[in-house]
């Protein structure tokens, strides 16, 4: 479906970025009026995939992370975001609720579980030594429709 | 972000401001752990009411403060989880942790308790 | 001097996005703790640049809107937004106050003036049929001076 | 951007909302005008207490809206404005059109001033 709308957005992996990176989707969303819990819900997920190229990706380095949007015809947000860092070596292990390779930053292992209970959908697609890719995808029923 | 910490004897509230992430969580748990510490605490209370955000990582700050409450013999309780927060906080399980919502439990400084009527 | 944090944001020259790229670079803004006045002034600059690609350089044709912006080591910001369309024959002339080439639209002829206003420093550089690049500075002096 | 519009015999009030920039700016105009123009409307305030952002497309709607009341021999007044929006406004010049914080003439509609007391 082609998207009716679309940005790119890319920063340097800099944790003062996290916030700015979730606003400035948020900003794009605001276009197809959501809810005060779409909002969060989409802010919460991309800050977690964000969190996740600066602490594991580009662990030992300052790498770019890559995020697009588009708005789809259904009214569904197609966000991608993207890192060139380490890659990971098992996605499907990566996905599994409270696995973390950093537990002495006290990361809870929880990332791709909260996006997978937040979004409609969450792809991840990994090469190691090139970089992750999480396309998340969620329907905005918005204002409108009352929710 | 930031926080605001109140301590009457071995309680101690940590109100804490604005967006949990990563970005943040490094300073509010440094700040939260050298109080609990320094001031010897035994019962922590987290306050969210002024938090307008928070991911994961928020999980990872609780889970940690929980630990060390124990290691401590004390004991952690969140307060004015709601909204965004509730929903990310139940997700991750923390609710079965029993620190969610818990009643107040009957705090030694009675006095402390003045202004929460809600 | 080189930037402590830099950004790139590219969209669709949709006049929806004139309200999520303001709100992004301002987002983006938000490490150096500006004053409200600080960001409106900042927001309204770049609303002003990003309107005119819109709607004076993508007139008759959808274009792409490109901006980055940096954060120097003495708390300046430089933001540079830049297009791909029609150009400016006479820069000096479009800068005057009240100049409009599209009056029909309401448009007052203040964009430029209220960009100088409201910033350190306004570069205007364009090429007939090549595009034009604006780039905004504006040192922040942010809450902690007391402003 | 959407906009709040009172009429009360040949006065109006435009209360306008949100933010004020090229997106929204036609959109406002249209429902405006045709408000004034239906309504045979000789005295428009335009009122900016709820108005979040406002660029030059802003001072592009005030002017066209002074024209349009000087062609129907009528008098356009801006109220509320504050902040950023009189930078902007006054850079712009618009307080020399004496259209910005003029003192509230004396209206046919007294009952209409109510409430109106800051
Ligand atoms: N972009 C990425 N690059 C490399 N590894 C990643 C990336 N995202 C996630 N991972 C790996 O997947 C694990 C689980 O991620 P997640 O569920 O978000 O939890 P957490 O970030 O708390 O560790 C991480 O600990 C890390 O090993
Ligand atoms: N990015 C651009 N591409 C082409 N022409 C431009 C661009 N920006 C400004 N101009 C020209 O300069 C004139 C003055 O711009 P400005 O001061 O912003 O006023 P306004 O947008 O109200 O016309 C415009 O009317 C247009 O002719």
């Amino acid at each position: 479906m082609k998207a009716l709308n679309t940005m790119k957005l890319q920063f340097e992996g800099r944790s003062v970025n996290e916030g700015f990176s979730r606003t400035a989707v948020a900003a794009f969303l605001a276009q197809l009026d959501p809810t005060v819990e779409e909002v969060s819900d989409v802010k919460t997920a991309v800050s977690e995939a964000v969190t996740n190229c600066i602490v594991h990706a580009y662990r030992d380095s300052l790498g770019i992370v890559y995020i697009t949007a588009g708005i789809l015809p259904d009214n569904r947000v197609v966000i991608k975001i993207r890192d060139k860092g380490c890659g990971i070596p098992d996605v499907k292990k990566a996905m599994e609720p409270l696995f973390t390779t950093a537990p002495e930053e006290e990361r809870a292992g929880l990332g791709f579980a909260v996006m997978e209970s937040l979004m409609d959908r969450v792809k991840v697609t990994s090469q190691e030594g090139k970089g992750t890719t999480v396309v998340l995808t969620r329907k905005i029923r918005g204002k409108e429709a009352g929710v | 972000m930031a926080v605001q910490i109140e301590i009457a004897g071995e309680w101690m509230t940590a109100r804490l401001l604005g967006d949990i992430d990563h970005h943040s969580a490094r300073e509010l748990r440094e700040s939260i752990d050298s109080a609990v510490l320094t001031g010897q605490i035994r019962e922590l209370e987290l306050d969210f009411r002024d938090v307008s955000f928070m991911d994961s990582s928020g999980i990872g700050l609780v889970m940690g403060r929980y630990k060390l409450m124990q290691e401590l013999g004390g004991h952690l309780r969140l307060i004015n989880v709601a909204g965004h927060l509730k929903k990310v906080m139940i997700l991750a399980g923390l609710d079965r942790l029993a620190v969610l919502d818990r009643p107040t439990p009957v705090k030694k400084q009675p006095e402390l308790e003045k202004g929460e009527g809600e």
